[in-house]
């Protein structure tokens, strides 16, 4: 099954090579055969328990190791779903877009790189989906064209620079204990100054790729200047990948004691990412960035989270982590898909351009809104789900104030950046005028996942069972 | 004693080398002293057994990433010289990697000095690969999925870079990396009758190969031969990407070969046949890897029917 | 009655007016005999199905629906005693707005989204009344918030953004910090039903801090919403929705939900004893007390209608608030049966604040001089509601502040009673020279927009029958307040229910 | 004291260590500090090298230790070929992108 999800993605992208014509019916093809998969994979894990595959049969240590839990085969479903209606949203514009034809390869590989990235358990291996997965998201960035060339480049430096870093850490470890296996060197990690150096390291390296405060510069612009599908994908997903590997690293790897000092860390850079992201939000006069920023802003939850995890151990800040994961990504997607479907129909890049866009792009807009409440947390949302574990978590540990406080804050922040374009959709003093009529079908698709987070609150109670286990 | 006076002298002018091409006002001479620092780190790597390894840096110092930054710096005419730095603008960065540097030196002082004990189990497990190096078994046997994915790396920048590839300009513009590559294809040779002097007693890597004769092929196709090797070619596309394809078709395929009591595991490839597999992927890989280079070397001149159907 | 239908009612109370809100969404403009018939047969529906739930109930019944939600929390919907209060308050000034603002609103742009959020509103109000924990009314709650918005920025004006976004971060914030409160105590006792008697005297011991806490928490959250002192900024500004609109948000939709949400919270949650454990009534009445004499301090010194009629409102309100904090069965009789009062007295003076600027263009009490020879209808329903809002027999208003003050002797805080004379009389000094000014003074101009809507009646039939309707109404539970069918006797049995515990 | 000895790497393991190190850090300071691009593309090269030269060392460790079996670990030496041919074809990629943006800034319809 594991290898199906694998394989198909990377076949597909070769005949799409060979034969460019048929790319866009084999993109639609392999993402959904793979989603249906992933669907199987996700309850056979919950049936049977996580799968462990080494590769090409070695023996442990030698071989690469590959692991299907509860939490890398949700992730696998969401990325084939995703990808899947990416792919219709793509199929479905790109005539009117000039989508160039390298996005559907490209966006077949993208999938192939995350998939290995959740299953795999091996350090180098980490490495090299890391890098795939990097250079497949700037190649999807130059997709726009000559404006997006400068942010593609910062994006590929950046990202070449963190998986620079993280190499050097994985080259450390292997120097200190030989093998290359997560479980296996969890059994044998010792704190202290190599590990905690080659740590921090990678940290450093994984923190820069994901974009989480304070080095997420790079990020807005390069989502704001790829195409819409692109930036949907890259928000949703790709600065995922890292946050799972830092992930793997400070739960199953880093000792108590390195855990415990790392924490603060995370806590401060989540706040810091979740103020300094909204209010840039809040101040953007584009449309794309905004969004853009709301992701950065919208990270310091997930790291905040970890922060939290790393401190007290408390499994539902796990569950709340990969919530907001989950949450995000199909809020985030739906908010891309949107606000490019009315910039594309109004003309236009600015936020001004949204006013009166209830009117004229209804859907479009509704999409956004019931996205952007699941990113603000209104119940019965994701956002919601994953608010109210991390609230619980802080109310159990008690006196926990300043961290309420500060959620209550960003909590609104968040609100107030959603509603200042919801605000304006309603303007109806000078409408702006679309370009064409809005097209019906791409704005369905956009509102899609946009339902799709609102509907995680009916499978809230699996959800948090199946991800508190993982968290630890 | 000698040699460990080589050695220091090698490392030194290795820093000596980086140092100068990080600080050089003009690009030109950084690019040079980054090629000669590839050389140097080549020699290096020598010293430390792993010539297979200098091999490749070669390759790629030398080689690959000069004719590289040449033909790029060819290409852009414009803030060759950087414009002199102030002082906090590197005093600054300079304070952040001195500590960085302590740090690091810190904590490599306490790696061990045994190896890994994966190396006894890679050697036990070599009779089984179907290889004799060891090298080898492990990049295409042991953890061939790092490989595939590799190759997948490889096209992907080459995916990336052809839409963006900037249509080329006069052919003077070329001239330094003509002249250049011209001075390379003697070492080119030189370095391919080494590889193959070498694969008689330990198989020579598809990467090696592959630098080599896309080496030679960027030569060639520099000097308006080879013109048929273009995206655009059906039959160059299906050389790029038959590196990956073979590869999982025979993965697959071994998949399907598993006998019924056998637990199938991918990748594994059946113990008799992984000698002839291994061969047979090695020799596509080294073709794809030769191809996607050469036109990532060249770029693409970009005809008006390739810009009609990235459209 | 089957337990399919039992479980399915309450949902089916929900739908009614959900599913015709989505479909109107997708309607055109110039659909609009479809949309009014989908609104009429949704309203139909609800009414006959609150008909069926509320002999049930009466009859000792409660119903249950619920849903997998949250760990410890499920989705559910209760339908009990309270709850059908505001359920049957809600559905029948629904059917009288629906009326209203199809008049109101004829001719002008974009009604299908009005009437899709007006539906998605008064949903969202009756699934906070149905709610059957505290998880699922944060739920609606902030459901309610989200629908009413495009309501109140529904001119699209500057003027109306402006409100809107005050209302948004008002009404955000207060939701914000209420599921703060509610993820405290669920973090304590988890969420179980609602309960009379509440269900948090079980954990009392050793966690008074946290739940003084988390009960300050939840009353600031819900007091945004029922307007309470400090936190009422945004209602007077919300005035520029439109005249159904105001109506909906004052007399039924969000300042009730407000107050509903304190009822829950004293009475089902936290419960009699543990108020009294935790020492909590008395801060909670001071500050109703506080707000019911403030908003009538502030009613007086306005001069526009709408604007007179808000901060009417915020006094009002409290005097819900208050009778329920004074923990008396008495005073909550009186809390109780002032939730269903003020709703309908309060929508009959909007509806003709809105004929008066409809019809001839009014906004300024100045410019009332006269108007009761001009549409004396209109008029007498707006005496009708005013006399009631100061508590003249045998109005609404009179029944339930006699059993206020009533109780307020009963839990022996006479200062109470002074509050109440002290609020009436500043009632009659803002209302009164109102009432002078329509009947007994010549009219000092001409209108400043007149319009002809209707040559048989004083204005557009479908803006004045709702105005008689619950003018009517509001005599009729008056009078018969004492009869089995008036939402006293109601109160009652529903005070009976929530103190036969002791 | 014989412990001890085991683990301590010999003055030349030592010295090609503390080389990889430098040749690390003196390529971040030159990816911070830039300017060109160019120049923080062989930044980043030189980066990569000093970690292979790192990773070169570790491989050789049980040689210079005169261990039993004498080769060096062949899966340090597999994973720096495979880093290689991921760094040229990151360089590559690059480098094509930096093409194209001189380009698009030379050209005088992007000039503002």
């Amino acid at each position: 099954m594991m290898v199906l999800l694998l394989v198909l993605p990377l076949l597909g992208a070769l005949l799409m090579l060979l034969w460019p014509k048929v790319a866009p019916l084999l993109t639609l093809l392999t993402a959904a055969v793979c989603s249906l998969v992933a669907l199987q994979l996700v309850s056979r894990v919950s049936e049977q328990g996580s799968l462990q595959i080494l590769l090409a049969g070695w023996p442990s240590g030698l071989a690469i190791s590959l692991e299907a839990n509860s939490l890398s085969s949700l992730l696998i479903l969401l990325t084939t779903v995703l990808q899947l209606l990416v792919a219709l949203y793509a199929v479905a514009t790109y005539r009117r877009d000039k989508l160039g034809a390298g996005f559907w390869p490209l966006s077949s590989l993208l999938q192939l790189g995350l998939t290995a990235l959740w299953l795999s358990r091996d350090l180098f291996n980490l490495y090299v989906c890391l890098e795939l997965l990097g250079i497949a998201a700037v190649a999807l960035v130059s997709l726009s064209g000559d404006k997006a060339i400068k942010p593609a480049l910062n994006y590929l430096l950046l990202s070449l620079f963190g998986s620079l870093c993280y190499l050097l850490g994985v080259a450390m470890l292997y120097g200190a204990y030989g093998v290359l296996d997560i479980s296996a060197l969890a059994l044998q990690w010792q704190a202290n100054l190599l590990s905690s150096a080659a740590l921090v390291l990678m940290t450093l390296g994984l923190m820069l790729k994901a974009a989480l405060w304070p080095l997420h510069a790079w990020l807005p612009a390069a989502h704001a200047a790829a195409p819409a599908p692109v930036s949907a994908l890259l928000s949703a997903l790709v600065v995922k990948g890292p946050l799972f590997i830092l992930c793997l690293l400070w739960l199953q790897l880093a000792a108590t004691t390195q855990a415990q000092a790392m924490a603060p860390l995370f806590s401060f850079c989540g706040l810091a990412a979740l103020l300094l992201g909204g209010i840039a939000a809040l101040r953007t006069p584009l449309a794309k960035n905004m969004v853009a920023y709301s992701t950065v802003a919208q990270l310091g939850y997930a790291t905040l989270a970890l922060g939290l995890l790393l401190q007290f151990n408390q499994p539902l800040f796990a569950a709340a982590l990969w919530l907001f994961v989950l949450a995000h990504a199909l809020a985030k997607a739906a908010c891309f898909l949107a606000i490019g479907e009315m910039t594309a129909t109004l003309g236009g890049k600015r936020l001004n351009t949204l006013k009166g866009a209830s009117q004229t792009m209804p859907l479009a807009m509704f999409a956004f809104a019931v996205a952007g409440g699941s990113l603000i947390g209104l119940p019965p949302s994701g956002g919601f789900l994953a608010k109210w574990a991390l609230l619980q978590g802080l109310w159990l540990q008690g006196d926990q104030l300043l961290y309420l406080l500060a959620i209550v804050v960003v909590t609104l922040l968040s609100a107030a950046y959603v509603f200042r374009v919801v605000a304006l959709a309603f303007d109806r003093a000078k409408p702006v005028k679309p370009d064409f009529a809005p097209h019906i079908v791409p704005q369905w698709l956009a509102l899609l996942p946009a339902l799709a987070v609102w509907a995680m609150t009916l499978y809230s109670e699996p959800l948090l069972r199946l991800l508190k286990q993982e968290g630890l | 004693m000698s040699l460990l006076l080589f050695d220091t002298a090698l490392c030194l002018l290795l820093l000596a080398l980086a140092l100068a091409s990080m600080l050089s006002r003009q690009l030109v001479n950084a690019v040079m002293l980054y090629i000669a620092f590839g050389l140097m780190m080549a020699l290096a790597w020598a010293r430390l057994a792993a010539p297979d390894l200098a091999l490749a840096e070669a390759a790629i110092g030398a080689g690959l990433t000069g004719a590289l930054c040449f033909s790029a710096l060819a290409r852009q005419q414009l803030d060759i010289t950087a414009a002199a730095l102030s002082w906090p603008q590197r005093l600054w960065p300079a304070t952040f990697v001195v500590l960085m540097l302590g740090g690091i030196l810190a904590a490599l002082l306490q790696l061990p000095s045994v190896a890994s004990p994966l190396v006894a189990v890679a050697q036990a497990e070599l009779i089984n690969s179907g290889v004799s190096h060891p090298v080898t078994a492990v990049l295409l046997n042991f953890r061939s999925w790092d490989t595939l994915l590799e190759l997948v790396v490889l096209l992907l920048a080459l995916l990336g870079a052809l839409p963006v590839a900037p249509a080329e300009k006069s052919a003077t513009s070329w001239s330094l990396g003509l002249s250049w590559s011209r001075l390379l294809a003697p070492m080119v040779i030189l370095l391919a009758g080494y590889l193959l002097w070498a694969g008689a007693s330990q198989p020579g890597g598809a990467f090696q190969a592959g630098v080599l004769l896309a080496a030679g092929a960027v030569v060639l196709r520099l000097n308006q031969q080879l013109n048929w090797l273009s995206w655009c070619n059906f039959w160059v596309r299906l050389l790029v990407v038959a590196g990956i394809a073979v590869f999982v078709l025979v993965a697959l395929l071994a998949l399907w070969l598993t006998p019924a009591n056998v637990d199938a595991v991918w990748l594994s490839w059946p113990p008799l046949l992984a000698g002839g597999i291994i061969l047979l992927i090695e020799v596509f890989a080294t073709l794809a890897i030769a191809s996607t280079l050469t036109l990532l070397v060249v770029g693409e001149p970009a005809p008006q029917h390739n810009r009609t159907e990235s459209v | 009655m089957s337990p399919f239908w039992q479980q399915y009612l309450p949902l089916a109370i929900i739908l009614s007016s959900l599913l015709p809100g989505l479909i109107i969404f997708t309607l055109k403009e110039t659909q609009v005999k479809l949309r009014i018939s989908l609104n009429l047969l949704g309203v139909s529906i609800k009414l006959v199905l609150v008909l069926l739930m509320w002999q049930a109930v009466k009859a000792g019944q409660q119903f249950y629906f619920s849903l997998p939600f949250l760990p410890g929390a499920d989705l559910v919907l209760q339908g009990d005693a309270l709850s059908l209060l505001f359920v049957v308050l809600s559905s029948v000034l629904w059917l009288a707005t629906t009326i209203y603002a199809i008049g109101y609103l004829e001719h002008s742009p974009l009604r299908s989204r009005f009437f899709g959020y007006f539906s998605l509103c008064v949903s969202a109000t009756v699934g906070l009344a149905l709610a059957g924990n505290l998880v699922t009314f944060l739920l609606f709650y902030e459901l309610l918030t989200l629908a009413t918005f495009p309501l109140v920025v529904h001119r699209g004006t500057a003027e109306s953004l402006a409100a809107g976004r005050k209302y948004l971060a008002y009404t955000l914030s207060g939701g914000v910090i209420l599921m703060l409160g509610v993820a405290l105590l669920h973090s304590l006792v988890q969420s179980p039903l609602f309960t009379p008697g509440g269900y948090v005297a079980a954990v009392l011991s050793g966690n008074e801090g946290l739940l003084m806490l988390a009960f300050a928490l939840m009353i600031t959250g819900l007091g945004v919403k029922a307007a309470l002192l400090p936190l009422h900024g945004w209602l007077p500004q919300a005035m520029v929705a439109p005249a159904p609109v105001s109506a909906l948000l004052h007399a039924v939709a969000v300042v009730k939900a407000g107050a509903f949400g304190i009822i829950r919270l004293v009475y089902d949650v936290f419960g009699v004893e543990s108020m009294y454990a935790l020492q909590l009534a008395q801060p909670l009445m001071l500050l109703a007390a506080a707000t019911i004499l403030y908003g009538s301090w502030r009613a007086l010194a306005q001069q526009d209608i709408k604007r007179r009629l808000a901060y009417s409102t915020i006094s009002q309100v409290s005097y819900i608030t208050l009778g329920v904090a004074m923990l008396g069965p008495l005073a909550a009789v009186g809390g109780l049966v002032h939730l269903v009062h003020q709703g309908v007295m309060k929508i009959t003076l909007f509806f003709c604040a809105g004929n008066f600027a409809e019809t001839l263009g009014i906004h300024k009490i100045r410019e009332l001089n006269g108007v009761g020879r001009r549409m004396p209808i209109t008029a007498m329903a707006f005496t009708l509601g005013a006399l009631g809002m100061i508590g003249v027999p045998p109005t609404a208003g009179f029944i339930s502040k006699w059993y206020l003050g009533l109780g307020a002797a009963e839990v022996e805080q006479p200062w109470l009673i002074l509050v109440f004379a002290l609020s009436g009389l500043m009632n009659a000094a803002y209302f009164l020279p109102v009432i002078y000014r329509m009947w007994f003074l010549p009219q000092s101009g001409p209108w400043p927009a007149e319009q002809r809507l209707s040559n048989r009646f004083e204005t557009h039939w479908m803006l004045l029958f709702p105005v008689i309707f619950t003018a009517i109404l509001l005599v009729l539970m008056g009078v018969f307040a004492g009869t089995e069918l008036s939402p006293l006797s109601w109160a009652q049995l529903i005070v009976e229910r929530e103190f036969r515990h002791d | 004291m014989t412990e001890l000895s085991m683990t301590e790497l010999s003055p030349q393991l030592l010295l090609y260590i503390a080389t990889a190190a430098c040749l690390f850090a003196i390529g971040v300071y030159g990816f911070i500090v830039g300017p060109q691009t160019l120049r923080r593309i062989l930044a980043l090269n030189i980066i990569s090298a000093g970690i292979f030269m790192l990773m070169v060392v570790l491989a050789y460790r049980g040689l210079a230790n005169g261990q039993a079996r004498a080769s060096p670990d062949p899966v340090l030496h597999a994973l720096i070929l495979t880093g290689l041919v991921v760094a040229v074809s990151a360089t590559a990629f690059a480098l094509a992108l930096l093409g194209r943006l001189k380009q698009t800034q030379a050209s005088p319809e992007h000039q503002p």
